[in-house]
Parts: C-alpha cells; structure tokens; sequence
C-alpha cells in the first residue's frame, strides 16, 4: 500500500536507510542459513528489529512502525525465519500493546521477549458464558490474598488456550461498585494449578476454542497489569488492538469468499440457473464494494485520517461471508447437502475458506458473533458515528453486585 | 384457482399432533438426538418403532384396507410439523411420504404393490424412494439407472434419504418397457448402500449401487407415480420446514426472555424484537403456505402443482432465516455442539435443496401460473 | 366464506330464515325503484336492517353479526341502493362501535341514524403533527367552561374533514395526571366556529387527508363519550375497530399490487429481464402467501378462533405493496420516468392500486405508517403476541406536563 | 485488474466542494426548490448561471484550451455529490457531463466540436445529449432518428433529461456514413422539444421531435462518442446518488435526534439505530464504489466499464433505500409535500433507472468479469 504522509522518519535520525543499514549488520553476525531458529529470533529481537515502534531493549527501535516494512522485507529476502505470526497472534496484537502500555519495567522484560519470539504462547481469558456483549458484566472472581490472588471462575472462547503458557485475564475484584469500576487485569500462568482447559466444540464439528475453568487459581499481585479496579480501562487497549486486527486485511478483487463461488460458477457450468445468475451478480458487486470500502479505509489511515467507516466493515463482511457461503450451498445442490466429515480436531489456526461449502457457511456463522456482534457494532456505529443518543441503562451506576440476574 | 383450502388444523389433527408431541417430548430431547449424532446409529429406530406402529404413522397415507390409518396429507403435514421440530432421526420422509405416495402411484390392486404398501404401514418394513434428495417435481425421469426384461438393475443413485435404514427401495430406472419404478429388498445381492457424510446430522442420505441387482417392476408404475411422490414430498416437506422454523422462534424468544446482559433482559432490546416480529411473521405465513399445500395433496386439487411450489419456494427461505437467526441471536452459545440450534440450522439448509430449491419451484411457478422467462 | 361453527342462531329466535323474511317484508313496503335513495336507507335503519347485531331501535334486531350478509345479499339481489359504505368508513368502522358502548341513549338516538345513512359525514380527529405513533402524547386541549368544554389545538392525517359533518376528537382535559389518563373524548361539531381545515399535500401529489386546526371551539359537555379521564380507553375501542377494517379485505389470487405488475409482465414482452423474472417470482409468492395468511385469519375468525397472526397482515400487505411497485417501476423502464400529473386533487377515497406504476410506488410508502407504523406494529408483535418484555419507559407514572419535550 | 485507484478526495476537490455547497446553501434550499416544482419554470436557471459561468462548473471537464477548467471526472464527481443531495433543478448532467464527453469523444480539434464545447464551457449555452435518460453503456446504437446527406434528421427521442432547457442538442442517427452525433441549436426549424410529466420533479425529461430538422454531423463522431458519455454518466450518476442518499441519512439522523415520542428521543430506539447503522453502512459502501468509478473515468482505467457497472449496480439501490428509510422513519411528516423527503426519494427512485438500471449493469458485469449467465 502506498503512504502518503506519514512520517518515515524517527527518533534519532531512524530512517529507511538507517534501519536497512542496521538489518544488513544483524544479517552478517546472524547468517539464517546457519542460526538456529530460536537463537535467530532472540537475536533478531535484541538487536530491535521485531516490532521497531517499541521502544529499544524491548525489541524495538523506538522507531516509526512503517519502518517494520523495511526490516521483513529485508529478512525475507535473505531467507530468514519469521515468528510464525498467525500463530501467536493473541499475544503480538492483543497482549504485547497492552503490557507495553501498561506493564511495569520487569513486566515488559519478562513477558515481551519470548511472546514475540513464539517460546511462550499467550491466550485471551475475557469472554464468559454469562458476559459477551456485555464483558464489563463478568463474574470471574479474584480475591486478594497477601502479595497474591486467588481467581475462580469460568471463560470461554478461548483460541489456543491449550498450548498458552500465558493468558490475560480480567477478573471481578470489587462487587461492590458499578461493574466497569470493579475490575482488574492480570497475567495468568496457564500452567498454574487449577486451570483446567477443555476444547469447545462449535457447529462446524471442529474445536478451535476452549473453555477455561479456574479454581482457586494463584496469581501473584506481579502479574496484575494496571491499577486494581482499572481493568475495564486496560482491556479497552486489548480490545481495540483486537479490531483494529481484524478487520485489517488487504484484499485482492474477489480475494474473499466470493472467489470462492465465483470459481465454482465458472468451472461448473451445469450448476447455473438464471434466479443463481442475478444472486451471485449481485452479491460479486457487493462484495465489490465491501473491498474498495477497505481499501478506502486503509488510504485513510495511510495519510494519517482514519475515518468512521471501520467500523463498519466488520458488519459488511460478516454479512457477505453468510451470504455468499449460503449461495454456494444452494448452488451446488446435491453436493451441498454432504460435509467433509464431522470428526472433532483442533485446528491451530481459523480458517474461513477451507474444507467445502458446508463448512464455509457454518464457520461464516460466526463472523457475526466473535469479536462483538453485528448487533454490538450496529449499536456503536448509531451511537458513535451517527451520534444517536444511547438507549436508557440501568446497569451504570449501581453496585455489580445489585444488578438483576 | 380452485376452492378455498381449508388452512386450519381439525380437531383430529390436533389430537394427532398432541399424540406425536408426548412420544417425541419423551423420547426425542435434544440432548438425545445430539448424542446419537456422535454414535454408529445415526438413526433412532426404537423411536421409530413406536412412532411407525405405537402411533400408527407409518401408515399415514395408506388406505384402511391395506392396513394403514386412510388419513390425508394433511394429518400427514401434522406429524412432519412436529417431527422437524424435534429434528427426529426417523425415516419418516423417506418411508411414510416418498415410499407410500410413490406405492400408491403405482396400482394398489396389484398383489405386490399392496403387500409392499401393507408392510410399510405396519412398519414391519422401512422403505424410501431412491432418488436424490434434491429431485423435485417437475424433474426429468431420472436416466442413472437401467433395468433389463428380467428386472435386473444397473446403476447408481447418489443421496438417497433414509437409504441406510431401508428394507426396500423403489429405484426409478428404465427398462425395455420404458421407464418405471422397481421394488427391492436392500440385502438383494448386487445392492451396495454406502451411507455418506451428511450436512443434515439428523437425516442421513446414502448412495445406492446396482450391481446386476434383481428386482420387480411393479404394476402401473411409471414417471406419474415418481411426480406424484415427488409432489407430495416436497409439499409436506414444507410443513417439516414450518416445524423447524416455529421451533427455532420458539426458542429464541425463550432464550432471550431469560437471558440478561447490561442489566437487562436480552429480549427486551428492540432491534432483537423487531427481527423476532418479522421472524414470527414468516413462519405464520409459512404455516398458512404449508396448510393450502397439504389441503390441495389431500383433496386431490388441480391447484396442487401451484400450492406445493408456492409452499416450498417460501418455506424452504423461511426455514433458513428463522435457523440462522436462531443461532444468531443467540450468539456465542449458538454456536456451539452442545447447543440444539446448529441441529435446526443443518436441517433447514439441508432441506432448502432437498425436493427442489426455492429456485427451482420459481422456476416450476413461471410455467403454472403463467409468468414466462424473458427471451 | 365458509363458516363452520358460528352461532347463527340470535336472541328473540332471529336466524337466517326470519331475517331473510324481514327483509323481504321490507322490501314489499319500499320498493327501492320507486323509493328515495334517502328516505329508503332510513326506512332501512329503522327496520333493523341496517347492522343487524346493533340493538333494536338503532338499525339493528339484535341478532348475530354473520346474519347481515344474509340481508345485503337479498337487498343487492332486488337492487337496493347502498349506503356508500367507502365513503362513510370511518362513521361506520370507527365512530359508530365507539358511539354503541359508550355512547348515552340520547348520543345513540341522535347520531348513528345519520351516521349509517351517510347523511352525515364523520371524520377523526386524533393524531396531532407531535402525536403520531405516541398518540397518548397528545396537546390539543380541552378545558371545562361550564356545560361546555372550549378546544384549542392542532390535528392532522384527518380523512374527509372538508365533507365531515362530525368528529371524534381526543384532547387533554388534565396535564397534572400521567399522559394516557387525562384524555377525554368528544363528538366535534365541524361546522362550529373555530374548526378550520386545510388540505394536507402528500408526496402523490394529492391531498387526502386534512390538516384540522380548533381555535376557541365550544364543545357541549353532552357531547362527550365516557367519562371524563377515560377517553384513552374509549378510543382503543376506536383504533381497534380500525386495525380491524384494514387488515380485513378478502383478496383473490393476483387481487392485490401483484396482479398489477403480473398484468404488466404478460402484456409485455419486451419489458422482461431473467434478474426482474426472479424478482417477480418471489414477489408473486409472497403475495400468494401473504393471500393465504390472511385467508387463515379469516377462517380462524369465522370459528370463533382468532390468532395472533391478524397483528401481521398489515406489515406483510405494507412491504409488498411497496416492494412490488418498486419492481414495477424498474420494469416499465422509460415509462417508469412519468407520471400522471401533478395536480392537487381531494380524492374522497383512498386508491392504493390507480393512476400509474410511479403513484402506486409513493402511495404504498403510506401503507407501513398510516394506522399505526411498521415499528409500532412490531413492538406490538414483540411484545403481545411472544410476550417479550417491553422496552424501559418513563413516560407512563409522569404527568403529561413534565414529560421531556 | 488495473492500478489501486485513489478512493480519497484531494485538497482541491475539498475546496471544489466547500465552493459548490456554498452556493447551494444561499441559493438552493429545499424551500426554493419546492417552491420551483409548482411553478411553470422547473429548472433554476439562474443558480444554473452562478454555477456554470461563476463556479466554472460547466467546463469543468473542458480542456483548458477549450476555456474549461481542465478538470476530471473525480472533480465532476464531487459536484455531482453535492447536487445530488440539494437534488438541485440545473442541468448539469446534460450538460457538463452528457454532451460535454459526447464531444469530447468526438474531434475536439474540428472547429465545429471545439466551438460546441467552448460555449458549453462557458455557459453561454445549455446542451444535452438527446438519448431517453434510461440509456446505459453498452446498449446499442439507437435507431430512432435517422439523417441524409445534408444531416437533416427525422425521427423521434423520448425522454431526454435536461432537453427542455438545452440551446444545443446532440442527436445520435444514422445517417449515409452510419451511426454519427449531429449538433443542432433546439430553436431550428424542424425541431419540438416537448415536456413530460416527471416522476423526480427536479430533473425534468422531454420527448423530441425532429421533423426534417437540418443538423450538423459532427467530425469523428460514431457510436464509441456515445458509449464513452454513457460510461461517463453512469458513473458519474453514481456519485450523485451518493449526494442524495447522504442527506437522506444525515436528514433522518437529524430529525430522529430531535423529535421525541414516548417521553424518548425517537433515534434512541434500537431497531431505528440498527437500520441507520445499516443505511449509514451503505452509504460509506457507495462512496467508495463511486470514488473507484470516477478514478477510473479520470484516469482512463481500461477497469473503467468495470468500476463503472459495479458503482452504478451499487449506488442506485443504495439511493432507493436510504430515500425509502428517510421518508418511513420520518414517518407522516416525511409523507408529506412540504418536507423535501419525497424529492429525494423521486430522484433517488428515477434515477435508478436512469443510465441502466442496477440489473443492467449486473447483466453487462457478467460479460466483463467472466460469470456467464445460464444455458
């Protein structure tokens, strides 16, 4: 993507060329040909080439983040190992911003190291069975107890809690004050007694989520991130890191789901009715828009003007997976009425396109529902950006404790 | 248009409904039908027992004579209404409905016609119709399978309901007498059922192969006995749709009338109520759609044709929307196994190809009622 | 209509039979060729004919509703004039159930005879420009001046006001109380002085409706029907008598917008597109459905069983009408561009179905407002018929004069 | 697929817009243009003189050489925006944009095309491109006028917007050297421009009437001067529909913010929230398409017939349904004649068929980006 604007260069002189200057010197002590790939990446984020923008001695430059464009390009190009990013993408977009902003300096030290190098994979502890849309309602309970806390509690929607060393969690520490005001962030040890993971099963028949049950679980007063009773305002930087990722993407013209239908209609050229026909037309062009409303956003941000329609396009595509993958179904009659199988596995990563058209209008299900409903984003859109007034609460001001169940 | 259906449910088919209702509460809870999902027996054919001659439903739509209970479509409808909102594991469609209407097609004076129909009715056999789901009215005799003087069948056909239960099948194919329906038994030698894996969890199809299979063609059967199924199955499979979409509304509303986030209950947030409305609104349509379907099969009317196309191009959508916004609103729990919904969902897409898409019935719609293509 | 087990059988005797001679008696006596269309209708009344479930004395016999179209039946078949009942629909729909329950003898004797004969118009003065689908919000105020009650205020969407010799009229006779009980309801004089009316141009063009401005208007007290305060429960009598009219027309296959733009398709040839094809197919079975819906309510009302599924016809009816102009306009293409005229006309009566494809298309925007909006009616699904809880209100335990403007 | 197009607006288009929308603050209120509607003069010709000659928008697509501004459809584009949403009666398609790239596509250097554009340029005349305003790219060549030798036309053309108040009138016939664009002044002899009842009061159409009427062929003219000003409508129309449906959206934002029933700010109701969101989602959706259209068109894309249909296929319906939500969620006020809604919702509604309706444009998608229609 072309910038326009943005700043390119930082502090202390830090410019493309610097940087560049600096991988090629990191290149010629660390041949990737010949390092070990752990060692390679513990080098590389010491040498503060794994996220530039954060600050020096955390595996940054303190330089600007368009900068990091300039280092993966050069490490790819000498063939050098990345940390597997899609993998861990919890703790680099979710849990790093969060302890840079808000962990002490021994937390940053020891947590920021080995989350970006991929030896300590962290997971997300939110959501609950009884808090979604409303997170802030949430009932996990911590209880200080010395230097330490003891939590109980229930999560769920877990990715990747079972192979998490880590998690952040936000833990009810205070019933006694309006729910928002009652909550604290910590880092909890997926290793520590009492935390229990169980795969969840969802309608596709896969488990890419948990549960995560925790009893009498110790967490040290260390890992509390931010002030007690702060955690709502901390998770607030978690969650925008959250959609800022996921509606972020680039995409190619029919680069979404409908490629996918708009291959099958020009391979199979028995499956065409002319009622199909004006469906996927209409859904190619709106599908069309929702990629050129992206791209629009992201010109936005480029010159340094993001405007509202972010938030609006997690909603399009939601809507488009759904739709498309529910055309496709249709489409291709009998073979839409059979699955790939229904084994349970535990996929490492999510996969919207994969496996058949069954498959892809199950899992498109959830588009709508994981990382705030439609309902929640339309609510946010009226209230934010059209600046509709918000509808009566009663659940602000009084104790957490007090509300109706 | 002819007269005016009846679109209520009489007294009898409201007991018959409650009949069909106790056995199902009973014996058919979610929690049952999603554990048999996980097992080897996909089907639940003690259920199935006691529906079939507990309840007499195997034979439905078979006359007094032969053994079964003489009712209509219409009391037929009833049962489907019910048994999609358990998503009951039963051959109900494949047995009760495409079997017998297809039997019934053929001529019931005909001793092995009536013998057929006879142990459906009891249940003593389960029987289905060997097509693919998909075929609905209007559709080509199917070409996959040929027959020779001898009633020696060789072929294939793919996505056969309720094939991995039955004891007979009844395969369209073409002879030297031309097309027709042929009996077997599905332990024939020459007879592979390879069951595969379904969308639906909750009505498995299978692929039949005939491999110099032996069977009987049966008297008076021919490509009107095959429509006549056909026609029949997709108009009441549109009272099934109606049951998984009341179910599904049913539960939503339940759901969200108990279900509280920011202190309030989930159920009292407008946009939530006001999709509810138009949900509930599509299935009281959806339900007067399937009445006048299953009105013109019982009464024989010339306006069938339309009242089944109508019936299936808006149930079938109907059915759709009111599973997914089942799962929808009730989000993260929605999407989980554990959770019925995904059952519903299966069911209803499954079914929305299952004896003609939505399109295909608009399509059937053009040429009934006189609305022509372009060009 | 079939029925199947309504009592035709009425007190004193009166079935089918004995009406049938009735009216036959009637029309030995007034032979309606030689008979004034006037003095016809009210020897008509006076025999009983007119409403024969209405009481005796009030142009009833007291017998069952289903016996009168035993009586229309043998008076069209001797060609008998009508009472106009299109013209007089909200006299006869709305202001006469209102007049029989809660009307005084002498309100009874002295307005339902004119009333039914169309002698005198009526017209309704409910909703106000800041009181439409919160009616109980009303301003038009009443205030007590010895035997009479004096009325200021403004009224709009009023049918008929300029031939309306009367009008059912709320207006607010206590600010000091919660806003639905200080409403009273009246009997308006619209030759009193003080009544002014104006035409109320609508996007077709024509003008309806009236706007109806009451400045100083003196109202007798015996002119008031019910209590004073209780005129909030008088008029849902009235409102539910006209969601009754409108959702209650009997409609053949293609009766509707649909047979309009079916008709159009058949005709022409050229006009014809697949992705207009498909379009019109689904409208076409929505409507068909739409058709049965209603059918089944009729059927469910003839055997004394009402369903809910009455509280829908009106938004199905309103989004086909609407969805199903909008098709016709894009298929009559250039024709599509035009339209009749401009010109302001006062209808008398109401024409969903006339002039051309570009009026239908703007009449039909009525169809999900006039007789309480689309949102209103789903609130009223929600809530009344799958009994989900309302939405937080304060605006029920306030006086009406410390509501929030 | 070509070049990432610039979806932004530039710092000069910014200010093209400020300029536009100031004029049509003072001088083109709703009242004013309300007002218009009911009087014998339907076009505000005095705006349309400020615009073109003091604004410079009338040769905003003009070279400059020519004493236009030199400008490109992304400019045009924005204008288009902001006429579209004070749904301002001058007659800037048919003039700046329909018969300015008509002659653009002919020989801008043939003194004749030159003089045409330079006068169109600088306001002292009025054009328009004499096809019916249901015309899209790709339609063919049409037939109704034909020319002799002497370019004098025969023939009729129905529903031309902008007609009633054009000095010049380019006419595509067919004439001895085939299909061409002829020129005449509307006041030659031979010529009728008639008036026809209008469904959008504020763009109004006439039939014209060419009997033995001697025009002018112009030099290089041929269908591709044609094709290439409808391209440029239909995608520059797309624009405007983003104009309208924006006020539409902030228009109802507006008022629901304001007005109270129930003791509650009306635009405090969820499911009012939910569709605005909804409406406002489309919104931002058209802008971009439209935004890709004119980049595109300005930048001689060979993506242009693409960006084209699709924007045009988008922001018809998304007009359409942002003027329907405006007038129902205005509810009775928004039924009415004195609220400007319905002028929005008539020009929103017309011009969806104006320069190919949305399916035309999916049916012409089909061919250029490969998903072939059935059979």
């Amino acid at each position: 993507m072309t910038t326009k604007t943005t700043a390119t260069t930082g502090r202390g002189g830090l410019d493309a060329e610097e940087v560049r200057r600096r991988v090629r010197a990191f290149l010629a002590e660390h041949d990737p040909a010949t390092t070990d790939r752990a060692a390679f990446l513990r080098a590389r984020f010491d040498a503060g080439l794994a996220w530039v923008h954060f600050p020096e001695g955390l595996g940054g430059l303190g330089a600007p983040r368009a900068l990091q464009s300039v280092v993966d390009a050069e490490l790819t190009a000498a063939g050098a190992p990345d940390n597997d990013p899609r993998r861990i993408g919890i703790g680099l977009g979710m849990a790093a911003p969060t302890i840079l902003r808000f962990g002490t300096e021994e937390q940053k030290a020891r947590f920021l190291r080995p989350l970006w190098t991929g030896e300590e994979v962290w997971c997300q502890l939110f959501s609950e069975p009884g808090a979604g849309s409303d997170l802030a309602g949430l009932r996990t309970r911590a209880v200080r107890d010395g230097d330490a806390w003891t939590v109980d509690g229930q999560k769920v929607w877990t990715s990747n809690a079972h192979n998490a060393r880590w998690a952040i969690l936000i833990a009810r520490t205070d019933p006694d004050v309006p729910k928002h005001r009652g909550i604290t962030y910590f880092v909890c040890d997926m290793t520590a007694p009492g935390v229990e993971v169980r795969p969840l099963r969802q309608i596709t028949g896969e488990a890419e989520f948990n549960e995560v049950f925790l009893t009498d679980v110790r967490i040290p007063d260390a890992h509390r991130l931010g002030d007690e009773g702060d955690g709502w305002r901390v998770a607030q930087t978690t969650l925008m890191n959250e959609r800022v990722a996921i509606g972020g993407g680039a995409v190619p013209r029919e680069g979404g789901m409908i490629g996918v239908a708009a291959t099958t209609w020009r391979e199979r050229p028995e499956l065409r009715t002319p009622g199909l026909h004006d469906r996927l037309l209409r859904l190619w062009v709106d599908s069309e828009v929702a990629r050129l409303t992206a791209e629009r956003v992201r010109q936005q941000l480029a010159v340094g003007a993001p405007g509202p329609e972010g938030s609006g396009l997690k909603l399009a595509f939601a809507r488009l997976n759904q739709a498309v993958s529910g055309l496709e179904v249709e489409l291709l009659g009998e073979e839409g009425l059979r699955y790939h199988g229904w084994e349970m596995t535990r996929p490492e990563t999510v996969d919207f396109f994969g496996h058949d058209a069954g498959y892809r209008y199950l899992r498109a299900k959830g588009n709508s529902i994981e990382g705030g409903t439609s309902e929640i984003l339309r609510n946010i859109v009226a209230e934010r950006v059209l600046g509709l007034p918000s509808e009566p609460r009663i659940d602000k001001d009084v104790a957490w404790k007090d509300l109706p169940r | 248009m002819s007269a005016t259906p009846d679109l209520l449910y009489s007294d009898v088919e409201d007991d018959l409904r409650a009949t069909v209702r106790d056995v199902l509460t009973d014996r058919c809870p979610a929690s049952a039908v999603l554990a048999r999902c996980e097992s080897d027996e996909p089907y639940d054919l003690g259920l199935w027992r006691t529906l079939a001659a507990g309840s007499g439903l195997a034979g439905l739509l078979v006359p007094e004579k032969l053994g079964g209970a003489g009712a209509s479509a219409r009391e037929a409808a009833v049962v489907l209404e019910e048994l999609g909102g358990a998503v009951a594991p039963v051959p109900f469609l494949g047995s009760a409905v495409l079997a017998t209407t297809a039997l019934l097609g053929c001529d019931p004076q005909d001793k092995r016609v009536a013998r057929l129909l006879e142990d459906l009715a009891s249940g003593a056999s389960v029987g289905t119709l060997a097509v693919p789901l998909t075929y609905g009215p209007g559709v080509s005799f199917p070409q996959t399978v040929r027959a020779d003087a001898d009633g020696v069948l060789t072929g294939t056909v793919t996505s056969v309901a309720d094939a991995a239960v039955a004891d007979v099948l009844l395969i369209p194919a073409t002879g030297p007498e031309g097309p027709g329906l042929y009996a077997l038994a599905s332990d024939t030698p020459g007879v592979r059922v390879a069951p595969a894996v379904p969308l639906d969890l909750t009505r498995p199809i299978a692929d039949v192969t005939l491999d110099g299979a032996r069977a009987h063609r049966l008297a008076g059967s021919g490509p009107a006995a095959l429509e006549g199924a056909l026609l029949a199955g997709a108009g009441l499979l549109a009272s099934e749709q109606v049951g998984v979409a009341q179910w599904c509304l049913d539960e939503t509303v339940r759901y969200l009338g108990e279900r509280r986030q920011f202190g309030r209950v989930v159920g009292s947030f407008q946009a939530l109520k006001h999709r509810l409305a138009d949900v509930w609104l599509e299935v009281v349509s959806a339900r007067a759609a399937a009445r006048a379907a299953a009105d013109a099969l019982a009464t024989g009317s010339p306006d069938a044709p339309v009242a089944v196309a109508v019936a299936q191009a808006y149930c079938s959508t109907a059915a759709v929307h009111a599973a997914e916004e089942c799962v929808q609103l009730h989000a993260g729990i929605g999407m989980t196994w554990e959770h019925p919904a995904h059952l519903h969902l299966k069911r209803a897409k499954s079914s929305e190809l299952a004896l003609g898409t939505p399109g295909h019935h608009r399509t059937r719609l053009a040429t009934l009622v006189d609305l022509p293509a372009a060009g």
